[in-house]
């Protein structure tokens, strides 16, 4: 961004620049830039531990509202300091250690898992002017740091020493492969077509609006739609969330990884799982939707920062949504999902994408061919395949017996 | 087999989300402490004894130990013991009355059995379930005077029930004094009744009272 | 649906040797039942579900039923020779008679092949004490197998030929059999709020004071106020 | 082939079985689920040996929740017992008391009135529905739903509860019948409350439909899960939605004819799989089927005495003899055995609980599935630990 192309937007989107340097101001030049990224780093670690906590409460409000209750509404007005409740509770709760269980990789297990979260959380292009850390490779930093955790998890179920949790970490840690696997191949296509790895010239990439009003966004595309469901299907997998929350699952007979955990060190865990639910759905958001971008031209008065919040609440809405409707998948239908589904589908879909990329030049004449050969190249094996895997299952017709 | 089903359950979900905010058919919690849910009036929870008036309620117990209810409760919660006097009754007539009379609602169960088997109408069943107490033992054994309530409190809790059974006792006790009245007027005997102190009067024959 | 006497002549047709007999029952619901004897128990009931007129292929119902000794106190008459030589005098003597007791599984058979209603089957232990065995049916009716199991955890009676024969409800170490008549309840007493000076006496026995400090009772015992 | 059904190794539901322990699959891990385990329903406890995943023996334990209800009954008058038939199934009392109030009326040939006929039917239909209802939301609570289809579910029954609130004075320890007619008589107001309930379910089932049966991961999980054959069923003694399931035409309101039923037109829904997809959605119709029940009873509900008047409620002492009453309650034949020997109590007091006897296939349902699928079958069961223990 060029010194002069600063100035030319409105002062709301200059506010965090503005802000930055009221507060590096009088430190001087060689230790600013020192001064710049504590307090990025300040913002992100205010801002989404925050949001973790109303998350909590927001999921509890809304699936409260889908099961036709209320929710929390105890704690302070409308139960806006539930989940402050819930951090004194989980901090007065005691923190079991048991015996025979490795303190270190204890201790560290949480720490570990959080901090990596944490780590991805810094490369995420929030606004025109607020980009933690805008690496060159930030999607390869960002899929090493949300990667990693799976040595947390792991850590987690070997230290408490107790066969079960083990049982249940091995688990998990198949789970989180299998899954790491379809949401990087679903956003290879848009590294091809953005033709760079770092997030805010994906977001570039995406600028424009044709006609004012249709966005350049990668999910208004063949590849771009069936990458962003196998991307959301797999993050879904990643933060072990509804369908696929197999590790934390009640009714299975293993309860999970975290079963040698209490008091804080537990609620680590869960504010772990939100910050990676954030990470993949602010990158999300980032690759398909289009980053910081506003929806149509005129709307651009509203700050780059709000379309993006706009945009991961409504994603993590979405993840909300999808827990209090689907029931959890068994282990072995989780990993031919993983495999014999998600997979293929986003290995065609790298074809649509270079097809779609290949087609760019056909003429305004040609446009409809276009989509309609896209489209058929992402729904024709979504159904074939989704049919041969789904065999024997379907609706059925039921008899009465003769009176 | 490709997510229409899924979609399906979704747009389900999302209706009543919609829902709970404008069809009060889709949010049903009741704040229990600021809003209370109306009871039934057929709503039964513990006995009570139903005493005429409440200014003497152990006076005018409709309560005359027969000790039906303590034969019939399926878990034996009930304890009479009979008083050794005899005290007139509302219809004027001499009646025995419990000199103990406790219910372990620790153990009774609501089952309203001795509410059904009673041909004095003098125990029904209450309303008010807000009775925790801290103490397992005391508090749960309740005696007479704590069992008592007056008729008129009845007629709050079970109008209709209350009115049926006024009625039905106050044709009893014009028939009562119809037949007296008869009997009266030719005056000049003077028979003695003896009857002994421990004689349990004999209950009309077990005919079924159907509560409205 | 044949009645039992007629399914006991076809019974006796297959097995001349067999005792069964049809229990009469007075009461209106006029379900008779057949009794079998229990040698050949498992035979007849084979016969009975493999029989292309009743078909019995569903065992409803597996029940226990313990009956103790009785003394029976019956009026005989009994004819007094005159001594006199005169007519013989008919007189009522009571005489007392121990009718032995037994232990009894009954099994409402139904069909639902053909929708027939229950043929009851009685199969009766020599007694109450030591010989109580009884051929199971688990191998013909399956659903026999918790039910027989549920008949030996309460009443005791040993079905040979049970797959699995252990207490169902009850612990394992229990050696009572807790739905006979004669089974005492233990006295493991755990003090509770109770009016019944029955109750209490009981307690008096594991308290030294009958009333812990905080349960005065409502002084049933000072009389009437 | 019945007779080797016994042996709990071999699975007559198809599953692939490896009892052998070999070297390579190395030793079997014996695990207890419960019996204060999240998913069972109350207190139960299954001993599971799995080898790897897949289940490989499965004993049930109960008998925690065990009151010896029948020795209570040889201890207490026939109207004494009929509160604690509450207690039995505990969430369908109206029909618990039928049961042992048809078993004490074929006793002593009491008869019934047209009315409480009516309303006894009213009543039982209700309950199917609401257990039924009740069941699809507990099964979809083990498949891991997060409440969502539970919560509609009990939505939905807390509506019917209040009906039994306001007519027999509880929710659910309705203690409303007597050998011989009902306690109280349903005021009009009641039966226009139960039509606009009953007009309103229809869309309600839809609705909850839409939720569930088409469901693709609904389907995953239930389909082909614990499949069960028809003569095994019958074998083994199953009754109820989970018989009707598997294929057998077998409905005791239609066989006996008992109460009322001959006179309503109703259907009888049978399954083809036999596996747990068919369970759920047999109890969804036969939802449907009680609705239309309802309908025709509420229609022409005649006038009327609520209860014989010549019934004995107190001081009733049969004349010896037997009797066994069953009526087709919502999980299955609930029967009532009654000796008499002319006393005040009974000489036996037997309850044939429909759970009781379905749990005796747990095992050959679930060999060969993983501990998921355990918890599944285990739901499409529809135990009540109340009435498995008594």
């Amino acid at each position: 961004m060029t010194a002069e192309a600063i100035e030319l937007d409105s002062w709301l989107e200059r506010l965090p620049l503005t802000l930055r340097d009221l507060l590096a101001g009088p430190i001087p030049g060689p230790w600013r830039w020192i001064v710049q990224d504590v307090i990025a780093i300040a913002v992100v670690l205010a801002v989404f531990p925050l949001l973790f906590a109303f998350l909590t409460l927001a999921e509890r409000k809304v699936l409260g509202r889908i099961q036709n209750r209320p929710g929390p509404n105890r704690v302070g007005w409308g139960g806006i300091l539930q989940p402050f409740a819930d951090g004194i509770k989980m901090l007065t709760k005691e923190d079991i250690v048991p015996r025979a269980a490795d303190p270190v990789l204890h201790f560290l297990a949480p720490v570990a898992l959080v901090s990596f979260s944490l780590l991805s959380l810094a490369v995420i292009p929030y606004g025109r002017h607020l980009v933690p850390l805008d690496l060159d490779a930030g999607i390869l930093y960002f899929f090493a740091a949300s990667a990693s955790s799976e040595l947390a998890v792991f850590m987690a179920g070997w230290a408490g020493r107790n066969k079960y949790s083990l049982l249940a970490a091995m688990r998990a840690l198949a789970q989180l492969i299998s899954y790491e696997l379809p949401l990087l191949l679903s956003l290879v296509p848009v590294v091809m077509l953005a033709g760079t790895l770092s997030p805010s010239g994906i977001v570039a990439a995406q600028a424009g609006w044709s006609a004012g009003f249709l966005p350049h966004w990668n999910i208004l595309t063949p590849w771009g739609l069936a990458g962003f469901a196998i991307f959301m299907v797999a993050a879904l997998a990643e933060a072990n969330r509804s369908p696929f929350d197999l590790p934390e699952a009640e009714s299975e007979l293993i309860a999970g990884h975290l079963t040698e955990y209490s008091g804080f060190k537990y609620a680590l865990f869960f504010m772990a799982e939100y910050f990676a639910m954030c990470a993949l759905s602010g990158m999300a958001v980032t690759l398909f939707l289009g980053g910081w971008q506003a929806p149509v031209a005129i709307l651009q008065f509203v700050p780059s920062y709000g379309w993006f919040a706009i945009k991961l609440l409504s994603l993590l809405l979405g993840f909300i949504w999808i827990r209090a409707t689907l029931p959890r998948l068994r282990i072995d239908q989780l990993m031919r999902l993983a495999w014999k589904f998600l997979l293929p589908l986003a290995l065609i879909n790298l074809v649509t994408a270079s097809f779609w990329h290949l087609s760019a030049g056909w003429g305004a004449a040609a446009q409809p061919l276009r989509w309609g050969l896209g489209l058929a190249l992402v729904a024709v094996p979504f159904v074939v395949i989704g049919r041969r895997l789904s065999t024997g299952l379907g609706p059925r017709t039921y008899r009465y017996a003769a009176p | 087999m490709l997510g229409t089903g899924i979609l399906k359950g979704l747009a389900v979900t999302a209706k009543n989300l919609a829902g709970s905010f404008h069809d009060p058919g889709r949010f049903v919690t009741t704040q229990y402490p600021e809003q209370r849910s109306v009871l039934p009036e057929n709503y039964r929870n513990f006995p009570f004894l139903v005493a005429e008036d409440d200014k003497d309620p152990m006076g005018t117990l409709r309560c005359v130990a027969c000790q039906i209810c303590e034969k019939e409760c399926p878990p034996q919660c009930i304890y009479i013991e009979k008083s050794r006097d005899k005290k007139p009754d509302a219809a004027g007539k001499m009646q025995l009355y419990p000199a103990v009379f406790d219910i372990d609602i620790s153990v009774c169960m609501s089952c309203q059995i001795c509410v059904e088997v009673c041909p004095f109408d003098a125990i029904k069943m209450d309303q008010e379930f807000e009775i925790a107490t801290d103490n397992r033992f005391r508090p749960l054994l309740r005696d007479r005077e704590q069992l008592a309530r007056s008729n008129r409190y009845f007629q709050q809790v079970h109008p209709t029930e209350a009115a049926e059974v006024d009625a039905r006792l106050a044709a009893a006790r014009r028939a009562a004094e119809e037949k007296a009245a008869a009997k009266a007027p030719p005056p000049a005997r003077q028979e003695v009744q003896t009857k002994p102190a421990t004689e349990r009067p004999d209950p009309p024959a077990g005919g079924i009272k159907t509560e409205a | 649906m044949e009645s039992p006497e007629q399914i006991r002549e076809r019974i006796l047709a297959g097995f001349p040797g067999a005792e069964v007999t049809v229990a009469a029952n007075p009461s209106p619901s006029d379900q008779r039942s057949l009794v079998v004897g229990a040698a050949n128990g498992r035979e007849i009931a084979r016969f009975l579900r493999d029989d292309e007129v009743l078909k019995l292929d569903y065992c409803s119902n597996v029940t226990g039923v313990d009956w103790p000794e009785k003394e029976i106190i019956e009026a005989v008459r009994v004819e007094l020779p005159d001594p006199s030589g005169g007519p013989p005098k008919i007189v009522e003597k009571k005489v007392k008679r121990v009718q032995p007791g037994c232990l009894e599984a009954v099994y409402h058979l139904y069909s639902m092949a053909r929708g027939i209603g229950p043929v009851i089957l009685r199969m009766r232990t020599a007694n109450r004490g030591d010989r109580v065995t009884l051929p199971s049916l688990t191998p013909i009716w399956r659903s026999c197998e918790f039910q027989e199991r549920e008949v030996f955890d309460l009443f005791g009676i040993v079905f040979e030929g049970h797959p699995d024969l252990r207490r169902i409800l009850m612990w394992d170490e229990l050696k009572d059999h807790p739905m006979r008549k004669d089974y005492v309840a233990p006295d493991d007493f755990e003090w509770e709020p109770t009016p019944h000076d029955a109750v209490l006496a009981r307690a008096a026995r594991h308290f030294q004071d009958p009333t812990p400090a905080e349960a005065p009772r409502s002084g049933a015992k000072e009389g009437a106020p | 082939m019945i007779e080797n059904l016994s042996s709990p190794l071999v699975s007559p539901a198809g599953a692939r079985v490896r009892p052998v322990q070999d070297a390579f699959h190395g030793d079997l891990l014996e695990v207890s689920m419960g019996p204060h385990h999240p998913s069972t329903h109350g207190v139960f406890r299954m001993m599971v040996t799995l080898d790897g995943e897949a289940i490989v023996r499965l004993k049930p334990v109960f008998g925690y929740l065990h009151r010896n209800h029948e020795k209570l009954g040889e201890n207490t008058t026939y109207l004494g017992s009929m509160p604690y038939t509450d207690r039995l199934d505990y969430l369908n009392s109206m029909t618990n008391n039928w049961a042992y109030a048809l078993a004490v009326e074929k006793l002593i040939g009491q008869p019934v009135p047209e009315r409480a006929e009516y309303v006894r039917v009213i009543l039982a239909e209700l309950t199917r529905l609401q257990n039924h209802t009740c069941l699809a939301g507990f099964l979809m609570q083990d498949c891991g739903c997060s409440g969502t289809p539970l919560m509609y579910a009990f939505r939905e029954r807390e509506r019917i509860l209040d009906l039994f609130e306001s007519l027999s004075g509880s929710r659910m320890m309705c203690n409303y019948q007597r050998f011989g007619g009902c306690r109280v008589d349903p005021g009009p107001e009641w039966l226009d409350a139960v039509r606009g309930l009953v007009e309103g379910y229809g869309a309600f089932l839809d609705e909850y439909e839409a939720l569930l049966t088409g469901n693709e991961i609904v389907m995953a999980r239930t389909q082909g899960v614990g499949r069960l054959k028809p003569d095994l069923a019958v074998s083994a003694g199953i009754t109820g939605p989970m018989l009707r399931a598997a294929g057998v035409p077998y409905d005791i309101r239609k066989v006996d004819g008992y109460g009322i039923y001959p006179r309503f037109s109703f259907r009888v829904p049978l399954g083809d799989h036999g596996d747990t997809y068919d369970r759920y959605m047999i109890r969804v119709l036969e939802a449907r089927e009680s609705i239309s029940i309802l309908r025709q009873a509420l229609k022409d509900i005649p006038a009327g005495p609520i209860i014989d008047p010549k019934s004995r409620l107190r001081g009733l002492r049969p004349k010896a003899g037997e009797a066994y009453g069953r009526i087709e309650g919502p999980k299955g034949e609930i029967g009532f055995y009654l000796i008499s020997d002319g006393g005040p109590n009974p000489h036996r007091y037997r309850v044939r609980a429909p759970s009781f006897v379905n749990l005796t296939l747990l095992e050959d349902l679930c060999l060969g599935h993983t501990v998921a699928d355990a918890v599944v079958i285990l739901g499409s069961i529809d135990i009540v630990l109340g009435e498995v223990d008594r």
